[in-house]
């Protein structure tokens, strides 16, 4: 037990964040209110839209679907490109009171180098680069990268080379050990794991006997893949020894404490603040709560304390 | 711990159901009472409604906004699907929670006459704009009888609404199209709101006859801030978020998503 | 267009059930009142739960928690043994309206041939055996032999020896490539697929700090995870040319339609019945109006239309 | 299509919330009214609740029967999460399904003279022996002053009812354990409800005291009626089902699960 007052910061792997609260790539506006108290009051750090090189539509036809506690999306990868991304979002979001991690979508080794030199001249204006080797929603590239543990190294060697600074990789639910891909991305140099993306999933239309998709299969998220998503980290905070944030389907205070109990050292929300912008000023005040009740001075007391 | 669900940020808000009228079966008028005031409401801006029951369903649903008092808001609900069939189900004096006024909405200085065309539900908007702008016209479609308590509800609110069904078993028979050919393209201008296969005949009317023209867009939504590129709709300048750019777009822009 | 009457009979690799919908296993009381008429009126068959050779415990602790949608659950394969349920239930339930298909949890090679070869000499009071090489719950055998198209095929193999009767493998979702596990299966003689069990997940107490489950992980079943199922059942029935059984958080007619679409000949619900026994009258009744509206004779004219 | 999760089985029924009391802070008395008449229920038989609303929470929750008429019955219903919370937030006129009686109740002949011990909302089952056999003695513990309301309630059913508390802000200091030593082993039998801490100290006094013991358990469930295998308990005769073969179990049978 302790008296010194309890501080919500916590530390990935060197880097600062003010609040475990992570706001999940691909679901935050690129407006300047966005990236301000007091929307981010309680936010550690949020991540762009997956970044291209070339700007991208991203898919044709529905793109959401509503499922029993969850969301199916096959957005694609939309993004106005790296260069119009420094020109017209970066200055909006950066100014603001919280950090931004860079989300960076795996395409060719060529193109994703290319994005990686031109995010290296605004180093400083980023928190990290997560690397998103787990998009389900493109053809190419994507989430193949992290299915295999020799990928996934290769595709974490290509950016640790062109990005100096705080390198985060983002994993898929679809492989077949997580574990193993987990261990292949740290040996490649990553600085951290976020653990994981959307599910892949699907959904059909029993009117016109189609799936909804362009695509067929989309990526799940939200509250009904909690469960799921807790035991990957679980799973995979204990075979690696860089920090783990935790991913999917986050909604609840306990679903944070949950995770990092679990091993995580921080953790994102997407799906859950469509519906609940109050959810990070929710789960950051609780945690402190929490804390203050168990007598932890810090949120990283937590971390994996559910292994012992 | 947060199972409540409430939040206090400036776009969202805890809201009360303060009245629920039953104009016909499934379609309901929702009053919402907020402590804090609203600031104006342009006419074809949105809210998203969710309950804070549960978290099946969790997104909150799309309505225009039909009606403003100070601290106080009404939607025209029809019942589509599960979330719509549970927010009208629920008892006055439920707390809902309310994100928005969101989007864009029709022009503020429209400087013609504004003549709005409205699918069913999609007279929304125009309840609002009359409420301001008491010169406008507004042109009814319904399928039919069921919807007479919608017709007549509306009637009374806008008086010299025009109301039309294919079979006349309500107002006059055809639809609000019919107009269309009587405008004047350089005095006159159609606002649309309603099904999508309407206001692509309107956008296409509209076109013919080189009508100044906005529709206002129903495209599913997660977010309703721009967040999730969810509700995107192809453009003449490309793809545009349905949410934030509209849900009202000039309509000699809008390609549709096919 | 067909003016014949609608018949919701469908065939699952030449059995015969009266409706395509199945009860999944371990989730059925083996009491006689629940394998007859009204209870059973709209269900095709229903299984058992799964049998070992020996008589099993199961797990100690919490079995059961209740996610968003969801359900995890760690019951952990107890059952009475396969002699004192031939002695004690069988007799119960191959009585009634509705026709027995018989869980059969893989374990040890020697002790799964044992409990096959038990089982034949009551051949025909079984519709099938399916053979559960996807237990989440158990260390040993369980969900490994589905992990692996050769460990499922060497399974399946084992089984076709024992067992002359119809046998359905059920597949886990835990593996790396499922279509390849379906068609090892498929190649060692299954007659049809389960596709799946439940998806491995896991819970964390944040009072008390430790995981919910003595296991630590559980398996998730119910609602939440409909999406991820179905895009197996497309997965696998594009794969294999035996009849697949969706199965996973099935709770309403649309979803029975989608799966069916998507190439299932049947559909089992498990998890749901627990809130609403109704479900399979209303899913029934509603399938028939469906089918009825949309001009077709059979349930089989849907299997597979949403890939044309 | 099948959204309202009604069910015609005989297992499950839709009901209606026909009255809702609030005895205090989270603590409510739901009367419930079926179209069909229930079949006789025991004291300690329960039944599972849901909302036809949304599938979160989608699982029915338990809770003893603790009152009944011809078509209807009582649930006294402490707010303890989320499915609970929900529960008693419905407003009156709500409709609910409800799955049972199920369950194995206390001994229907206990052919001596039946003291009753109850841990707070643990006096349902014998606010509806009670209601039969007007001659048991029931003992109610509740933590502090907040639970008066309960008291006071339920000593309008049960005159002659014993409250205790620690504190003895109501009733009697102590818990109904107190009573245990005076009772006479041949002639006399307890019926224990109530928390599962509770439960072990009773098993643990009767046993010293020889005295005969039945106690009611509280185990998670999914389906109440033997399927799932979810709520077994240890017992001298091996693992049992609560919702099956319980709740309501001989004491000195119960090993409990640890
Ligand atoms: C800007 C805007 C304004 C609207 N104004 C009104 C109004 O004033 N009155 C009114 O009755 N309806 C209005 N709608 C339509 C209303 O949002 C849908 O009927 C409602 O979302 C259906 O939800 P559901 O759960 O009942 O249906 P379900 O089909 O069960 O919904 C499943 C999912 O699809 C989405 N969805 C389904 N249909 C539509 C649709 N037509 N538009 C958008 N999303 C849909 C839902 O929001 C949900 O996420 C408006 C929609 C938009 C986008
Ligand atoms: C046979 C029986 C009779 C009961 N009678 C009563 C009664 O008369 N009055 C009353 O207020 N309560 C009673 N309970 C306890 C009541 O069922 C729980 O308080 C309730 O299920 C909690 O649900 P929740 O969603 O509010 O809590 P949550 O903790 O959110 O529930 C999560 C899950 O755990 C289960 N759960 C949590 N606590 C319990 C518990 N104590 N017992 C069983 N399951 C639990 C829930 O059912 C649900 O599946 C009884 C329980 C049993 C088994
Ligand atoms: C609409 C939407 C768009 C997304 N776009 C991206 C993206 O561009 N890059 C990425 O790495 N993840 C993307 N994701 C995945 C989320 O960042 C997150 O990993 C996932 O949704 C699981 O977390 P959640 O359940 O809290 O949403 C997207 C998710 C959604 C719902
Ligand atoms: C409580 C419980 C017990 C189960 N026991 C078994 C079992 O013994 N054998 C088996 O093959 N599957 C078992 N399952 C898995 C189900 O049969 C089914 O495959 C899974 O729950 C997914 O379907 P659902 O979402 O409809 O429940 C069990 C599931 C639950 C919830
Ligand atoms: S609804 Fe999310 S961007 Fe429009
Ligand atoms: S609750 Fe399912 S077996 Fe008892």
């Amino acid at each position: 037990m302790s008296d010194r007052p309890v501080s919500s910061a916590v530390s990935i792997g060197g880097v600062l964040l003010r609040s475990p609260l992570i706001i999940a790539s691909g679901t935050w506006p690129h407006e300047p209110e966005y990236w301000k108290d007091p929307i981010c009051a309680f936010v550690g750090a949020a991540c762009t839209k997956a970044l291209t090189l070339h700007p991208r539509e991203g898919n044709p036809g529905i793109r959401l679907w509503e499922t029993p506690c969850g969301l199916l999306n096959s957005i694609g990868l939309q993004n106005p490109g790296i260069e119009n991304f420094l020109r017209d979002d970066l200055p909006n979001i950066s100014s603001g009171d919280v950090g931004v991690v860079a989300n960076v979508a795996m395409e060719s080794e060529e193109e994703t180098a290319a994005v990686l030199s031109r995010l290296s001249v605004f180093e400083e204006r980023f928190l990290a680069v997560e690397l998103n080797i787990s998009c389900p929603n493109v053809d190419a590239g994507g989430m193949a990268w992290g299915a295999d543990p020799s990928l996934a190294a290769r595709a974490v060697e290509l950016a640790r080379r062109c990005w100096k600074g705080p390198l985060w990789a983002k994993l898929t639910p679809q492989c077949g050990n997580i574990a193993e891909v987990a261990r292949a991305a740290e040996a490649a140099g990553a600085d951290a794991l976020v653990v994981a993306n959307t599910w892949l999933g699907m959904a059909m239309d029993p009117v016109s006997e189609k799936p909804v998709f362009s695509r067929k299969v989309a990526g799940l998220s939200g509250p009904a893949i909690f469960p799921l998503a807790l035991r990957l980290v679980w799973e995979v905070s204990s075979a690696v020894q860089i920090p783990v944030i935790g991913c999917g389907g986050v909604s609840k205070t306990e679903d944070a404490l949950s995770m990092m109990l679990a091993g995580a050292s921080a953790v994102a929300v997407g799906t859950f603040h469509f519906s609940d912008l109050g959810c990070f000023r929710n789960i950051g005040r609780e945690l402190l709560e929490h804390l203050a009740a168990k007598g932890y001075s810090s949120p990283m007391d937590l971390i994996g304390k559910g292994k012992k | 711990m947060c199972e409540n669900r409430s939040s206090d940020s400036l776009i969202e808000r805890v809201v009360t159901l303060s009245k629920k009228k039953d104009l016909t079966k499934n379609l309901f008028v929702l009053s919402l009472e907020s402590r804090e005031p609203f600031s104006r409401i342009q006419p074809g801006q949105f809210v998203m409604l969710r309950t804070s029951l549960g978290m099946d369903p969790f997104l909150g649903r799309p309505f225009a906004v039909c009606g403003t008092g100070e601290n106080s808001l009404e939607l025209l609900v029809a019942v589509a699907g599960r979330g719509t069939r549970l927010l009208c189900s629920l008892p006055e004096g439920e707390r809902l929670v309310l994100r928005g006024p969101l989007g864009n909405g029709f022009p503020s200085q429209p400087g013609k006459r504004v003549h709005c065309l409205a699918g069913t539900t999609g007279i929304a908007p125009f309840l609002l704009a009359r409420q301001e702008t008491p010169k406008i016209e507004v042109h009814l479609g319904v399928p039919g009888r069921d919807w007479m308590g919608l017709a007549t509800w509306a009637a009374e609110r806008i008086p010299g609404l025009c109301v039309y069904s294919e079979d006349a078993s309500v107002g006059l028979g055809g639809t609000p199209l019919a107009c269309i050919d009587q405008l004047d393209p350089v005095t006159e201008v159609v606002w649309a709101c309603g099904p999508t296969g309407m206001l692509k005949a309107v956008q296409a009317a509209c076109e013919r006859r080189k009508l100044p023209c906005w529709i206002s867009l129903e495209t599913r939504m997660a977010c309703g801030i721009g967040g999730c590129h969810g509700c995107v709709v192809r453009t003449v300048t490309g793809l545009r978020k349905t949410c934030t750019d509209g849900p009202v777009f000039d309509s000699r822009e809008v390609l549709w998503n096919e």
